[in-house]
């Protein structure tokens, strides 16, 4: 099989959409005639012209609000926020618009919308700009959040998104542009909601998602050496949440390690391992093991940033603890 | 001639009939507050009718309506069914948003009326949108977005003005400037000061400024300006000035604001210019006059009626429009 | 001792503050003339002055930031959100200038804020008007976050506050205000980040907050209808997060239920419950019970909103379904 | 006359002397960062030399400076020390921020020097907050904040531009109109055009609009601008007609800008055209010159090498800072 990069596999998503659907367009800062900023949609404006790739002025409420409204309206816009960062200035429209005005009117609008977002630390652009707030937006009724860690899973959840009559947030890791990986030619999609088993094993389960997949997997393969089988899920889907995936790997494992660049604190993690915890009480040999972002404001020198994120001698040393695997 | 004088004395019967069951269904729904039936925030159009009247009076009906939590005279003036509408503030399973949105949110995807907003300004970028979404299709819509002088301080007006502006999209911006946001008169919370002509310009939006207590005056505003947003020429901009007779909700025992500047703007309240032109000009009778009222109070009776016997909504509900 | 209101306690609290602190002036919407969306300041601008009690624009990122600014330049202001549902809009400011800007600077400013905002849901606003953000808000570095739950916490987390040199956000319940209870006329304080046991019991521990402690104890009440002797910890500080007593109490108990009015999924509860799970996995009779708002934008009519919202019912019988008492 | 014609050349020696160093800085940056040595976001000032260093040639020490990410030059212009600031952009604890802001938030409270902010136009209000304080106080301070013509899109503007001028605060908005927010022409994000005069007229705050690119022009109406504030009559605005030589970051190819553009306005660039002048004019010789340029070489290197030796923060470092 071919291998591309995420970064190819969201272009040749996106392209597939412009092509089929007339009503497809894409909305963002400076991702005509700049390309995106980090390249996504380099190209898009030579081959698709102004009204189909459209860039916007520096006003992040009023761009996604008004793809919003183009949605109720009877578009499918994917838009863009240079980053998730700046999605905070959009959470007004986001959730009050986005999540909220097909249940306030009783049922009577959609909003299909995808909301591509560059997320993440690890890049030393420090507190103002290496935000994840996917957990705050998981939290919210009426929007689907995913996050890929692979080129397959990347293509695969942007086509359902492009289905899904409800706001999709995608979370792209800014450290995964650039991933590789084989992604067939062959036409393909990845359900909403959906975790996904990256490696199996029967001593622990480790859960991640985004960027963590990657440090999952490392983690896992340190554990190998050592004789220990690592079973990693990818959860994808943030919102659903894929519970029974994780809950049966438990029950086969009895031990969980969680895995989040989130803030510690109120992390989206927080809420897996509760479920763990709550739902599989009887399943576990010992604590869940939860590695987190510090609880700090993203740092700008590279070895303060280092130390805020996961990593996997961080991991290791958790599922030591909690285990003494 | 006879014919076209008939259709004339039709036409400015129908905008009386308007404002005055918007009137009334105002006043029952203060009472109807009071009494607990209704609940949550409540505010009441009493003073503006002239407003949602004139300017709806001149909309196709595929074009979209957009409007702030102050929407009850905008809904049953764009034909929103009176007793759906109550039903809706009772929290009922036959409102027309079935209970979950309450005073502030109404909803009516048949009349293309997309609410109903209850953040101040927050529904500036879905009315541009729409607009958008109308500019993308080649369909023939305009969008009409109402909205108070409060919400020209939030910078989403200056967003939405600059885009909409930016891309000519067919968007008319009615704004009902009643002096007041809530408890601040203009003049403390703007350093423009209480006229808004001015507020456009800086994206090339000009502005006409009308009088909100006079229906004729409103409707010809926007025709204008709709035809101008129709015609490919971009958003135009009304400020239209008027007045909440009644406190900014029901909880608001209006502290802030004189008598003597209440009093004044009651002498000029459309609902009682408006017939007594019309009898002057001889192209309505006292019994014209009475008729409408009486029919527009049995229409809100019977919307209250329809709203007390509505079921409240089923428990499955709570969980139903989450995702379509 | 007398019996206030926890509004009379606010405005006890923000009065002492204006009379000892010149530097400390009060801004929101509507504070002033109109007395304040649920009357805290009511009186004030005419005890005060305009230059004291500031009016200002419905331009809610600006208004918490020109507060923010001005803490950074030596005042020590008391902003008023008219509902934390609002401070969606001002997001940005709280979280990458109030909560960041003394780290980015590496500690050279301090900003020295009091964020009051009426929180929840119950009184059927609907969904823009009912959010609770306390969870999000909790999870942010450089924030500290309370909740009270009685006149006599109202005031001395107040008064706290008002000393304390960070952003402080006081999430005030809005269906509290009127709530009765006995405050001291003399002068006390209550530390920023303890809990309190406002019931004690050994069979088990109820854990809430703000109006959740209403709650609780009305449960309290039921259980020892049935002898069951309920501990209920009322944990008033969001940010940080007083876990010992918690777990302490649940070291007793071994029972624990978690009362939480924000949505289920990613709640404020869900650290609790991962904290009590990770730390006190020993502790444990079987699992923590955790209460919350259902999943769904607030709906407006009543017996909707009320299925929404936890109450005692739904916390007897979550607790009867994990340790069948 | 001798001394003061002395002093003259003292101040306009000085005025070269921080174009010059900034300019050195800068070019050091890009190189530093091909060289992985300085990381995350770098956004360099060069060609835009004149505005910072001649508005902050006229303010006080108590003054407040507030600026974006494009930062560099305000700080150098400013009084920070240059080692200090490179020592930040390496990441290490001798930085000006204790290498926790980087490139895009440089800060030094002795300077009065408040950022360095990287969200666009996020630091309008806090701009406007220290202005709020000095007014409270009493305080004899103006506030004098830059900003790019992308900031003037984001609602935030409308905002602090209302409340500075309704309360009449003591601020100074010093645009820097470069033409270009990132890959973003401004006539294609903005409705109002490339010029920003009107942009203040709906909150009554009058426009000067300025040659960037002249450091005496944009001294001059700095003072202007910090003395009507300072007298207490409010916000003033400066359009300031500028151009970035290089891409909007380290990242960007400028694939959206022709290079006849550039070249226009190369052949204005203040490093070149004021030492011009300075010669012509006999109010400096070739010799200043070259000493100025030797000094200011020799402080960037002595900058850069003790950045380079500086310690990385401790470990500790990371949970420090977080609360007073
Ligand atoms: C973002 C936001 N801030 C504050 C409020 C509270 N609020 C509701 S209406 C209102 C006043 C709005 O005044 P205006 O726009 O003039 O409309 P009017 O009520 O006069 O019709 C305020 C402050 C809100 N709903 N949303
Ligand atoms: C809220 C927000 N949106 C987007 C960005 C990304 N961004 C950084 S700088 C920039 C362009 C700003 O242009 P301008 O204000 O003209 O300043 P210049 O870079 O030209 O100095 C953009 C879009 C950001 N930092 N913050
Ligand atoms: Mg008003
Ligand atoms: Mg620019």
């Amino acid at each position: 099989m071919p291998e591309i990069t995420i970064r190819d596999a969201l272009q040749r998503g996106l392209r597939e959409a412009l092509d089929n659907d007339p009503n497809v367009y894409l909305m963002g800062e400076d991702i005509g005639a700049y390309g995106g900023a980090y390249s996504v949609t380099a190209g898009f404006l030579e081959d698709y012209g102004p009204e189909r790739v459209r860039d916007v002025p520096i006003s992040e409420n009023t761009f996604i609000g008004t793809a919003l409204g183009s949605a109720v309206g009877g578009l499918r816009p994917v838009v863009e926020f240079m980053s998730i960062s700046f999605s905070l200035l959009a959470f007004d429209q986001m959730i009050n618009i986005g999540a909220s005005i097909r249940y306030m009117s009783g049922g009577q609008f959609k909003v299909p919308v995808v909301i591509r977002a560059p997320t993440g630390a690890g890049i030393q652009l420090a507190a103002t700009h290496s935000h994840m707030f996917e957990n705050w937006l998981a939290s919210v009724p009426g929007f689907r959040v995913v996050a890929a860690s692979t080129p397959y899973d990347a293509l695969g959840l942007l086509r359902s998104a492009l289905k899904d009559d409800n706001p999709v947030i995608m979370a792209e890791h800014v450290q995964l542009y650039g991933k590789r990986g084989e992604v067939p030619d062959e036409y393909f999609t990845i359900p909403l909601g959906k975790a996904d088993v990256k490696r199996t094993g029967e001593d622990i389960t480790i859960v991640a998602f985004s960027h963590g997949v990657v440090i999952a997997m490392d983690a896992a393969g340190k554990l190998a050496e050592n004789g220990v089988k690592a079973e990693v899920i990818d959860l994808r889907s943030l919102r659903p949440l894929d519970i029974e995936t994780v809950l049966k790997s438990v029950a086969k494992t009895h031990r969980a390690a969680l895995i989040d660049e989130n803030w510690r604190t109120c992390g989206y993690m927080a809420e897996v391992s509760a479920q763990i915890s709550e739902k599989g009480f009887d399943l576990l040999d010992g604590p869940v093991a939860r590695v987190a972002s510090e609880d700090v404001p993203a740092p700008y020198s590279r070895p303060l940033e280092q130390m805020m994120l996961p990593n996997v001698n961080r991991v290791l040393k958790a599922i030591e603890e909690n285990y003494g695997i | 001639m006879k014919v076209l004088e008939r259709a004339r004395k039709t036409e400015l019967a129908e905008l009386y009939r308007q404002m005055y069951r918007i009137r009334v269904f105002e006043e029952k729904c203060g009472e109807l507050y009071a009494r607990g039936l209704i609940r949550g925030f409540l505010h009441i159009y009493i003073g503006q009718e002239a407003n949602a009247v004139g300017a709806m009076s001149v909309l196709r009906p595929e074009d979209y309506v957009v409007t702030h939590y102050r929407d009850h005279g905008q809904a049953l003036a764009r034909g929103l069914d009176a007793g759906r509408c109550m039903a809706e503030l009772f929290g009922r399973a036959t409102g027309v948003s079935r209970g979950k949105g309450g005073s502030m949110h109404l909803f009516d995807a048949q009349k293309n009326f997309v609410g109903g907003h209850a953040i101040v300004a927050g529904h500036f970028p879905l009315a541009t949108g729409l607009a958008l979404a109308a500019q993308y299709k080649r369909e023939d819509r305009v969008v009409l977005t109402f909205f108070g002088d409060g919400a020209v301080n939030q910078g989403v007006f200056h967003e939405t003005f600059n885009l909409a502006a930016l891309w000519k999209l067919p968007i008319v911006f009615f704004l009902e400037n009643n002096l007041y946001g809530m408890g601040s008169a203009i003049g403390r919370v703007r350093s423009g000061g209480a006229d808004f002509q001015d507020a456009g310009k800086p994206y090339g939006i000009e502005c006409v400024v009308i009088d909100g207590m006079d229906v004729m005056a409103v409707r010809e505003a926007t025709q204008a300006a709709v035809h101008h947003a129709r015609s490919g020429k971009g958003p135009a901009f009304i400020e239209s000035k008027t007045f909440r007779f009644h406190g900014h909700s029901m909880a608001d025992p209006v502290k802030y604001r004189g008598d003597e500047e209440e009093e004044r703007w009651k002498r000029r309240d459309p609902l009682h210019t408006f017939p007594r032109m019309l009898l002057e000009l001889g192209l309505a009778t006292d019994k014209d006059i009475e008729k409408i009222k009486a029919e527009a109070e049995a229409e809100i009776d019977a919307a209250i009626k329809f709203a007390e016997d509505s079921p409240w909504p089923a428990p499955e509900a709570l969980y139903e429009d989450i995702y379509a």
